[in-house]
């Protein structure tokens, strides 16, 4: 049972990590936004885990859907026809 | 090239320095105590008095009711910033959007609808004893909101400017109203009498839900809930 | 090593994930990402030790900071989003001068 | 009234007066300067508590720390609160002549509407951070501060100023994840986050060494203590002429406030001497190189913000000068009154110089030339705020650094001496620079009329900066009340 338990953590902090690395790491912004979203569900399964129940529930409802929604649309906004590969940057102080 | 070598070289280099903050942040980690009760006594000891048997909630509302508080004031901070940053594009040609409306959508949403309210009002019931409250409450509602906005449904257009901006802002001054009241039974500021305390955090939970409904999906909608169908219409193109 | 320092290791790790991201990422938008990442590691540090109670219910403090945390959170990405699309309406519209360099 | 409403009043009145000023866009300009006037009323009374009691708190839900959140009010805090009500309510006076000019509305009028309810936000979040006495509190009240600041310069909606709100926003944010991180390692340590509690129990272990790193970086971003000043230039060069004399000269003495109560009261102060010899010596390398850069701008705006830069620096010194005990009580005091006269000096700079912008059309010094002519008052007023930023006798700032100079000399640091007295001489350059072009004879075009209050207010402030030097016997017996106990008292 706690070797099963461990298994799950392991894998659960693993997924984690990767997922973050990955929303940081994928060339396409799309792909990056659903991984960010991806985290923020598993990352409800972590609250769940560690007794969490309340932050669990915000987390989903907040830091994943709302989260994402914002991102998405966000993402929509910039990448209109015409500047889809303009990559917007802060200019380096003079 | 030799720029390219130079970002390459700052990528590594702070990626070291990083690395360095993570082992010693890890290593302070492995140094705490392993068994640390922190609060949790005292909280426990008040929780009776507190008026929710759910001690996140009580913790939340009661003895750092001010974090709170303060907490809703960010979010009408945010969405201050997002209406000062919005800008109005009065010229819009909606129509042709109008025949691309998902039937399927509608449909969906004529039955979760419901749900998503009735899920609303059990949070925020529960949060007094068991996980749940405004917050949770306020965020199902507002995805509701966003659900709406993504089918077109325009259910906001016969509200003016003037009560979007006071359903924005009850929260604030429904928690400030409590939080003074409190004080003319010379108690402190936000200090809810034992028996009193349960419908105090019942009533500042319950209009912080609608607030913050309305705080979330205004953040969604550039500040402005009633821009809802301009500012999706620009947005549509990746989303669906 | 308990479950409470696996977790969290794991917020560190996430939080140095993210301010490496915050700095080094160059689009924006992914800079936002990153910055939530960051918080989440925090929060998540908050939660582990906050289980290392004797008994089997966790302190409730960090839990009611850590959602205080998620609101400011969601607020700041809010604003950040606002920021960028109104950056980017302005310079795509380009009435402006582009002497920023 | 009370001592309780009137600490309150502070933290709720503008609360209260920003949510109306947002429902009621109309009165909102009145309302702000009648809440302004109310809260330096608030403010003198406040000190009064202080004078006559000592330090107070009070507790709010009745529960006091560590399980409730307490507001602790001290000499120092309550000459911050002073300090903000002063400069908020000429920054309040300014804004209302600012705003009524078409050309800072934009075309949209809504942004408008919104800078009251931001600016009265943003009061109110800087007295409930100086009144705080829960460091988790001071977190949220750091957001509350950063964001509104934010929006503040978001509001002038230049690609500039767009651009530095967005690097000001990702900087000042993963800087609050910082602060955050080192008090979630703190709580885990010793269960509380009261200040006064943590300052009793504080070790020295790995856990409290890594919380005061963490906190400390956080702080140092948010203040911008060189090298870590880059944001600084462009977010309060680009933000509107009201936003910018709030960004300069309170809001980042909030995070210096939280960093100096974290060092004196909270910290094992003793462990930490050569961590304040580095902030010392990054405070002189601000000094020198925000000066320099300063000089060389070409833009006003530009100038007055890395000034800042230099000024910061000042703050920066008392980490170092006082650990020598001789030394302690003259740098305590000295960092602490400098930046209540920074506060004033900087502001009415950047009102006079938002006043000059929009007299002449353009942020340039070089179209600055010949303008005293047209302009004598704000040149003027421009020039008595720089008199304040060099420290010329008898200014407030010239009193803080007597003593920050004593504080160096009495503990053998002569190279902080040199470091003042060279920060000096180069502000009197930049100053200079201005004060010259503007007097510049030869003919040129007739400058847009500029109204009488952002002549007026400027002045007035820049008046008060030097006058702090004259009346800082009150100010300086306020501070004596829950100064550290680290802190010899003996000048």
């Amino acid at each position: 049972m706690s070797n099963l338990l461990w298994t799950f953590d392991i894998v659960l902090c693993g997924s984690l990590v990767w997922l973050a690395w990955q929303t940081l790491a994928t060339a396409d912004l799309f792909k990056a936004t659903v991984l960010f979203i991806i985290f923020g569900l598993i990352m409800a399964l972590a609250w769940a885990r560690l007794d969490a129940p309340d932050i669990a529930l915000a987390e989903t409802a907040i830091g994943a859907g709302l989260t994402g929604a914002l991102l998405l649309s966000g993402l929509a906004a910039i990448s209109q026809p015409g500047t889809r590969q303009q990559s917007i940057k802060l200019d380096r102080e003079k | 090239m030799s720029r390219l070598r130079k970002t390459e070289l700052a990528k590594v280099g702070f990626g070291l320095i990083v690395a360095m903050i993570v082992t010693a942040l890890g290593c302070a980690i492995l140094a705490l105590p392993g068994e640390e009760s922190g609060l949790a006594g005292a909280v426990m000891l008040n929780l009776d008095q507190a008026g929710a048997k759910n001690p996140v909630t009580a913790v939340l509302l009661n003895f750092r009711g001010y974090d709170t508080l303060l907490e809703i004031a960010v979010l009408l901070l945010a969405v201050l910033g997002a209406r000062a940053l919005a800008v109005d594009e009065s010229a819009d040609d909606s129509e042709h959007f109008r025949s691309s409306i998902n039937p399927v959508l509608i449909g969906f949403i004529r039955v979760i609808a419901p749900v998503m309210i009735i899920v609303a009002g059990y949070l925020l019931w529960v949060g007094g004893h068991a996980p749940g409250g405004a917050f949770q409450a306020g965020a199902v509602l507002a995805s509701l909101g966003v659900l709406l906005v993504l089918a077109d449904i325009n259910w906001t257009q016969h509200l003016s400017d003037y009560s979007e901006r006071i359903l924005l802002t009850i929260s604030l001054v429904v928690f400030l109203s409590v939080g003074l009241a409190t004080m003319f039974n010379a108690r402190n500021f936000l200090e809810f009498s034992p028996s009193t305390a349960k419908w105090c955090i019942l009533l500042i939970e319950a209009v912080a839900t609608v607030s913050i409904a309305v705080i979330l999906l205004a953040l969604f909608c550039c500040g402005k809930i009633s821009n809802a169908r301009k500012y999706h219409e620009t947005t549509r193109g990746r989303v669906e | 090593m308990t479950t409470v320092t696996l977790y969290a290791l794991c917020g560190v790790i996430l939080f140095g994930i993210g301010f490496y991201g915050v700095i080094i990422c160059r689009h924006l938008l992914r800079k936002v990402m990153a910055l939530n990442l960051m918080g989440t590691g925090v929060f998540l540090i908050l939660i582990a030790l906050a289980r290392r109670t004797p008994g089997d219910r966790p302190d409730p403090v960090p839990h009611a900071m850590v959602l205080t945390g998620i609101v400011v959170a969601v607020s700041a990405t809010a604003l950040a989003l606002a920021l960028l699309r109104r950056l980017h309406r302005e310079t795509e519209i380009g009435d402006l001068p582009h002497d920023a360099k | 009234m009370s001592f309780e409403l009137t600490i309150l009043g502070l933290i709720l009145v503008p609360l209260a007066a920003g949510i109306a000023a947002f429902i009621v866009t109309r009165f909102a300009a009145i309302l702000a300067v009648a809440t302004a006037l109310l809260q330096s009323l608030f403010a003198f009374r406040l000190a009064g508590y202080v004078l006559s009691n000592g330090p107070l708190r009070y507790k709010i839900g009745g529960w006091g720390a560590p399980l409730g959140i307490d507001l602790y009010v001290d000499g120092l805090s309550a000459l911050m609160v002073i300090m903000t009500a002063l400069v908020g309510l000429a920054v309040a006076t300014y804004s209302t002549s600012y705003f009524a000019i078409p050309e800072h509305g934009r075309e949209h009028r809504s942004n408008v509407d919104i800078f009251w309810p931001l600016f009265l936000i943003l009061w109110s979040a800087l007295n409930a951070l100086f009144l705080s006495a829960d460091i988790f509190n001071l977190y949220v009240t750091l957001e509350l501060l950063t964001l509104s600041a934010i929006a503040l310069i978001g509001l002038a909606g230049t690609v500039k100023s767009l651009q530095a709100a967005l690097r000001y926003l990702l900087i000042a944010m993963s800087a609050s994840l910082f602060y955050l991180l080192g008090v979630a390692l703190l709580y885990s340590v010793y269960g509380t986050v009261d200040w006064e509690l943590l300052g009793a129990q504080m070790q020295f272990d790995l856990p409290d060494r890594c919380a005061i790193v963490l906190i400390c970086v956080g702080l140092l971003l948010k203040t911008a203590l060189f090298p870590l000043h880059f944001w600084l230039p462009a977010a309060h060069a680009n933000a509107p002429a009201p936003a910018s004399a709030l960004l300069s000269g309170l809001v980042l003495k909030a995070s210096f406030y939280v960093l100096l109560r974290m060092w004196f009261d909270v910290f094992p102060y003793a462990d930490l001497r050569a961590v304040g010899n580095l902030l010392g010596i990054l405070g002189a390398a601000a000094i020198v190189w925000g000066s320099v850069q300063a000089i060389r701008q070409q833009h006003l705006k530009l100038l007055v913000a890395y000034s800042t830069v230099a000024q910061i620096g000042y703050l920066f010194l008392v980490f170092s000068l006082a650990s020598e005990p001789s030394a302690s009580w003259n740098a305590w005091n000295g960092a602490a009154y400098f930046s209540v006269s920074h506060a004033f000096a900087k502001a009415a700079a950047f009102m006079a110089a938002g006043s000059l912008v929009f007299a002449t059309g353009s942020a340039k010094i070089d179209d600055l030339a010949g303008i005293a002519q047209q302009q004598p008052v704000t040149v003027f007023a421009f020039a008595l705020a720089g008199v304040g930023l060099m420290g010329l006798p008898p200014s407030g700032a010239f009193l803080s650094k007597w003593l920050l100079l004593n504080a160096s000399l009495s503990s053998g640091k002569w190279f902080f001496t040199a470091v003042i007295l060279l920060g000096s001489l180069l502000a009197a350059i930049y100053v200079f620079r201005v004060v010259a072009k503007s007097f510049e004879a030869g003919e040129r075009q007739p400058t847009r009329h500029v109204p009488a209050l952002m002549q007026w207010t400027p002045l007035v402030l820049a008046l008060l900066s030097i006058g702090l030097g004259i009346v800082a016997t009150r100010p300086l017996e306020l501070l004596k009340i829950g100064a550290p106990v680290a802190i010899e008292k003996t000048p």
